[in-house]
């Protein structure tokens, strides 16, 4: 069991959403994040005084996923949120040990 | 006693709308504090609306319009004894003597509530409830006195100030200096970024001010009148025009016309408008809010320049607007517009206006700022926790610590 | 006919004010919901402006107003016939009688809306839709009458009410208990927090009830006069000195001045000046603020002592609030102030208006609940789905249950 | 020149609440963009403002208002000379001229900024400040002048206007059609959704269009008389219709009755009521709210049927509800109401007025929308940059590209 | 040392925090998330115009926990946020190699 | 490929931000997130009704970094958070088996 974790730009969250399901993914976790990388933050003016603001809203996935989808489900995740752009974001994997879906208490592959 | 219906029907909406400024005044500052200091500001106003109003009745009008002295009023009309069925010693009106005493009060609490912008994110609330009430006493009302009451010296020297340049706008202005220096800076000021968190809110609060400014100065006329109608005008005028020349500043400086800019600069008209609203006609009043709106965009970096940290920039336009306009009247002022008034230098009256003008900006500035700067210390000395939060508490903010409330809960659950 | 237009402009004025109330009142409410039902709770105030409106044109005001008789109007005026020409019999008014029937059709509007407090997070739209109807008529109209038209069996007793104490706070502050006792506790009450989401919506709101509620009580003059005047301005120092008791009476009990009781407070002054406004002195009116506002602030906690959950305090301000004003009046009544007012235990009344303003309070109290509770029932019993929402729709929340929106989507995407 | 104090406070009364539309306006408008241009709303709005009220003084009120012309109006009060001591010929009223060039003005300001609604989202700032000023003078100014000036063609067509369906709503509604066409759809649109960002800032912006379109419409009585009181309870009443009647057929529609619904019913029938106000009885205004609230709830889907793009129905609300108000007259006007009026169908005047009504509405259509086309397509060809945002700059929302700044921030930090 | 992740239902964190707390739990971490799965999401209606919103609110909760705590603290964690309707969420187990407390640079099990 | 995860006082980011950047961090991802620890929370009172709020805003830092700049990065973050003071929070370490540029779908270290 692995857990894919993508940090996306937001407009592209639905897009994302929509392939991974066509894939069969059955559920994910989505949340408000800031990036700071290679991409530029932007500025503000507030009565003549800049701040510059290095973050740039993000959104981050999380998809868990059996061993043997995380290479259809990651290349999916990449090819669905590029743009081409500085920006685009980062995805990574993680080993899981156990998964448990709270209402029924199965574990493993049977509760995702 | 019988008073003209329509002048009473206008003085009585404009008392409404002047009170209205109070919560529009927190709200535009509100939006601009951070989040964690946002209850704290809409407080400290709305305080002022409590307090300064039972003061007002209590003594305060008294003092500010009793009585024929130069210098300050009596106490003949301490706790409401006559106030509602006599004037004030050489007023004579059209509406009842009752309103003109709650119509002044709604000045009287504006005033040092317009200092809350300055000493935000903190002053302790503590200290706030006792800094207003003394200064309500020993600022505001000889201020008041001298230039709004017929025996006032200021008033019998021919200085102008149609609804309150000296007595509201740069009284507070100079007063919020004052109590930024005894104040000292915030915690991070000025590295640390501090933006704005709301500006909605912000704007919500520059549109009610600017309707209230409308009962504010045309409310002055004390009547529905000519001299009404111009001062509306006037007050529109000096807002939309100052609005302008703060964003072609602000687009030539920095690149960008903001939306702060906007609710800044319209703000920066009404102040300078403020003195000159019944005594300027149109045109010299679109000058007015132009030069106003230009000259406050530029004021507000000099608290950058002299390392004061003045939050949300009440020098800089109260202050300077009100100074601006003050002295503006001196050279737009005109006989034709109103017959109380006096020609200024543009309209053949030569300088006399203008230096009686200059005397009462000097005047009110040195008053104000040393009897400021004296309360503020003597706080400082004797008030037991003294008048600024705890680093810790600044840090956490003074929503949760002076008042244990938090703004916003946002999230569904 | 030919009507005063200093006496016109002022009633249209405070028609507008108002009519404004009831957006305030909205905000007020709606920052103190949790954010899932926001919505659910602006709706339900809106939608009173939009039916009350309707109702009164149609039927209310007819019955409120219509005929001589002691208990109820009849249908004189039933879709606007002949309202826009006459008086209702017993009033002659310098203004058009059609400004009369609107300007009371705001009251009617807001009396029903004050309940939308009492009932938040749990009453279905589709019974608030039937309640308000019902109730508009079987309990606001014949209050109305009894109180504010001359041929009103209250009214000839004596009773005073300037502007709606008993017929708009007491009533609407009881039928807020009947109406809670039918629908419940909300789930998690009171042991699951329930804290404010948007305290600065609350103090908007604060800030436009307090602004339109000089045209409610100083409008009630019906004309731009002395009176006028001493409404506002005791409308004004009621409002202020309620605030600075509920707020050292807060400090003294939690140890913190809060904001939400500063806006509580100034409600609460409000709420108690309202029948007294034009019958009693300025001294007075900051009497009954003060006396108020550390009365309310006790009050509000009465719900947790007796269970019933009363969301936003409706009993605790309104009832209690509208009880003080009422029976103050016969306590600080002064016929110096309004010749047709009457002189209280304090002026050398004795005990005869308190009396009377008992008995006009009593008669609310009991009719409103009775009639409230049984609409309620009724309601409960005989419409499809009950007055309550599922347990369900309230974990999810009014606004997407009843109104499919959510109120906020403030992430920047 | 001696006026009457009564009549001059009710109108400057009513041009404080005009102003204050704007601001309503601007939230309005705000609640329902995304986070991302909700400052760019604000800004247009409040722009508006500046940029007219400048332009009305110096040129635009003289255009619309001077001289006796058919077509056009004349230079005589440009840079307001005699602006303030004279009358536009043809009209002799009991209030300061002064003011009735000020009440205008307001509209002036509102008219244009009823397009920002429509071209949301997408215009630059730069163009939106071009566009205000030029449609400002090449459309409302000549159309006011129709419609409005005693000398005017339409006026003296018979064709009726009380406070400015075919100048205000008309032109705008169609103006914004010829802008979106220009400008094209937003990115995404219609598939990708747009929910409103804060409906609380929406309902707030509701309750203050209601408030001013007292204002609005009961000041264009230009007095405190018995017409304003009419037109004050008809405007109310059409805003409680239409509520009423958008809330049953979205309820009928999409099952549900929506907050938002309720607002933009409301503001539907205020713009149905506008030209009728003082030609029509109580009963009357019901009905047109009641068909205008119906009538735009189902124009508002036209644009996805159409496929243009009018962000927040601009179109759907103020052409439609525009065109219904201006032709219902022609069936309700009742000159029982009004002895300057004309009856309708209904009230035995025969078809005149309605085809009366019918020339001004499609006279204002075809000019409107061909001379505002005409400006944007300038714009666009010469304009710098073209009249849109970038697909990036739209990406990353108009607030940050355009004016450098953030709506909120709302974390606590 | 291990880091177990929940995602749970909102209104179900009040329960969950006090049960861990007296499980002997010290400390956790927990975040406002958007969560797509079986249960559905809602509609949305504005000016006749509906939108489907895919997504569910729920909370995010990670804990840090010693390797012999961690079937302790799973199970009470799945059984107090049970409610037994679709939607109740999942729990996750994933490895940690270091885990630190910043104030005093205790690591390991101290750092807890 | 490890990932850091910090939970710091959310004044302290800027601080941390810039230290790391200076290290040769090139990015990272934060959330806003509520903390429950030894740190107490805070109470509100809402008409004379008192709420004890348990949890404390934190900001939650997520660095992904090559194996062999887990100790240097760790190490400058504990020591620029710091503040001294009880809820200063927590660093842990998690290994990542794969991390991907979506912009250029470069794979391990290329990818950061
Ligand atoms: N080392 C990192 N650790 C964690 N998140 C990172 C890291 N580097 C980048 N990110 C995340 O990825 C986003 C995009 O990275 P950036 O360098 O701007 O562009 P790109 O991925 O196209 O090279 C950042 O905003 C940040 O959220
Ligand atoms: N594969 C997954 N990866 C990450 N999070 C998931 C996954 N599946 C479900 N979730 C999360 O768990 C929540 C509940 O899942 P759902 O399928 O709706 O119900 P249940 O857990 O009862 O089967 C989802 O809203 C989502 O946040
Ligand atoms: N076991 C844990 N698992 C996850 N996060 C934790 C854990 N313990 C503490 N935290 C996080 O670290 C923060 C600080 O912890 P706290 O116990 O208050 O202070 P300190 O780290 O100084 O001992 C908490 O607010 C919480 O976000």
């Amino acid at each position: 069991m692995k857990l894919i974790v993508g940090i996306i730009k937001p407009f592209k969250l639905d897009d994302v959403k929509d392939a991974l399901k066509e894939l069969g993914v059955q559920g994910l976790t989505v949340s408000d994040v800031q990036g700071f990388g290679r991409q530029r933050g932007h500025t503000e003016v507030y009565r003549g005084a800049e701040y510059t603001i290095d973050f740039v809203p993000k959104v981050r996935i999380e998809i868990l996923v059996d061993d043997g989808d995380v290479q259809r489900v990651t290349e999916k995740l990449v090819e669905t949120a590029r743009t081409g752009k500085i920006g685009d974001g980062k995805v990574w994997v993680v080993p899981v040990e156990t998964v448990v879906r709270i209402r029924t208490g199965e574990a493993g592959s049977d509760a995702l | 006693m019988k008073f003209d219906t329509g002048d009473t029907a206008w003085v009585l909406t404009s008392a409404a709308l002047v009170m209205f400024m109070t919560p529009g005044l927190a709200l535009f500052y509100g939006g601009m504090v951070r989040t964690k200091n946002i209850l704290s500001m809409l407080m400290n106003n709305f305080f002022a609306l409590g307090i300064v109003s039972v003061l007002w009745a209590v003594l305060a009008y008294s003092l500010a319009f009793g009585g024929e002295g130069e210098f300050i009023g009596n106490f003949d009309y301490a706790f409401m004894k006559d106030a509602g069925s006599v004037f004030p010693p050489g007023l004579a009106l059209t509406i009842p003597p009752l309103l003109y005493m709650g119509y002044q009060m709604m000045f009287a609490v504006i005033t040092p509530a317009l200092i809350t912008g300055a000493v935000a994110d903190r002053m302790r609330f503590k200290a706030w409830v006792w800094f207003i009430g003394l200064w309500v006493l020993l600022v505001y009302t000889p201020v008041a006195h001298w230039v709004f009451a017929p025996s006032g010296w200021l008033f019998k020297e021919g200085a102008l100030d149609f609804a309150g340049g000296t007595v509201v706008h740069i009284n507070a202005g100079i007063a919020a200096l004052a109590c930024v220096l005894v104040l000292g800076k915030r915690k991070g000021w000025p590295n640390h970024p501090m933006p704005p968190h709301n500006l909605p809110l912000t704007l919500i609060g520059a549109g009610i001010l600017w309707f209230g400014w409308f009962g504010f100065n045309a409310g002055s006329a004390l009547g529905g009148n000519g001299l009404a109608a111009q001062a509306l005008v006037n007050t529109h005028m000096a807002a939309a025009a100052a609005m302008l020349s703060w964003l072609v500043v602000e687009k030539l400086r920095s690149g960008h016309a903001t939306t702060l800019g906007a609710a800044s600069g319209l703000v920066a008209g009404l102040v300078a408008i403020t003195p000159c609203a019944g005594f300027v006609g149109t045109m010299s009043s679109i000058y007015i809010g132009a030069i106003a709106g230009a000259l406050c965009m530029l004021a507000v970096s000099l608290k950058h320049k002299f390392g004061y940290d003045d939050a949300l920039d009440v020098v800089g336009v109260h202050l300077v607007g009100g100074i601006a306009g003050s002295l503006l009247l001196g050279v737009f002022g005109d006989v034709a517009i109103n017959e109380f008034g006096r020609d200024g230098i543009a309209y053949g009256g030569g300088t006399g206006l203008f230096f009686d003008q200059l005397l009462a900006v000097g005047v009110t500035i040195v008053y104000s700022f040393v009897v400021t700067m004296a309360i503020m210390l003597a706080l400082k000395k004797f008030l037991p926790g003294g008048v600024r939060a705890d680093p810790e508490q600044e840090e956490e903010g003074l929503d949760l610590t002076q008042h244990s409330e938090t703004g916003y809960a946002l999230e569904r659950a």
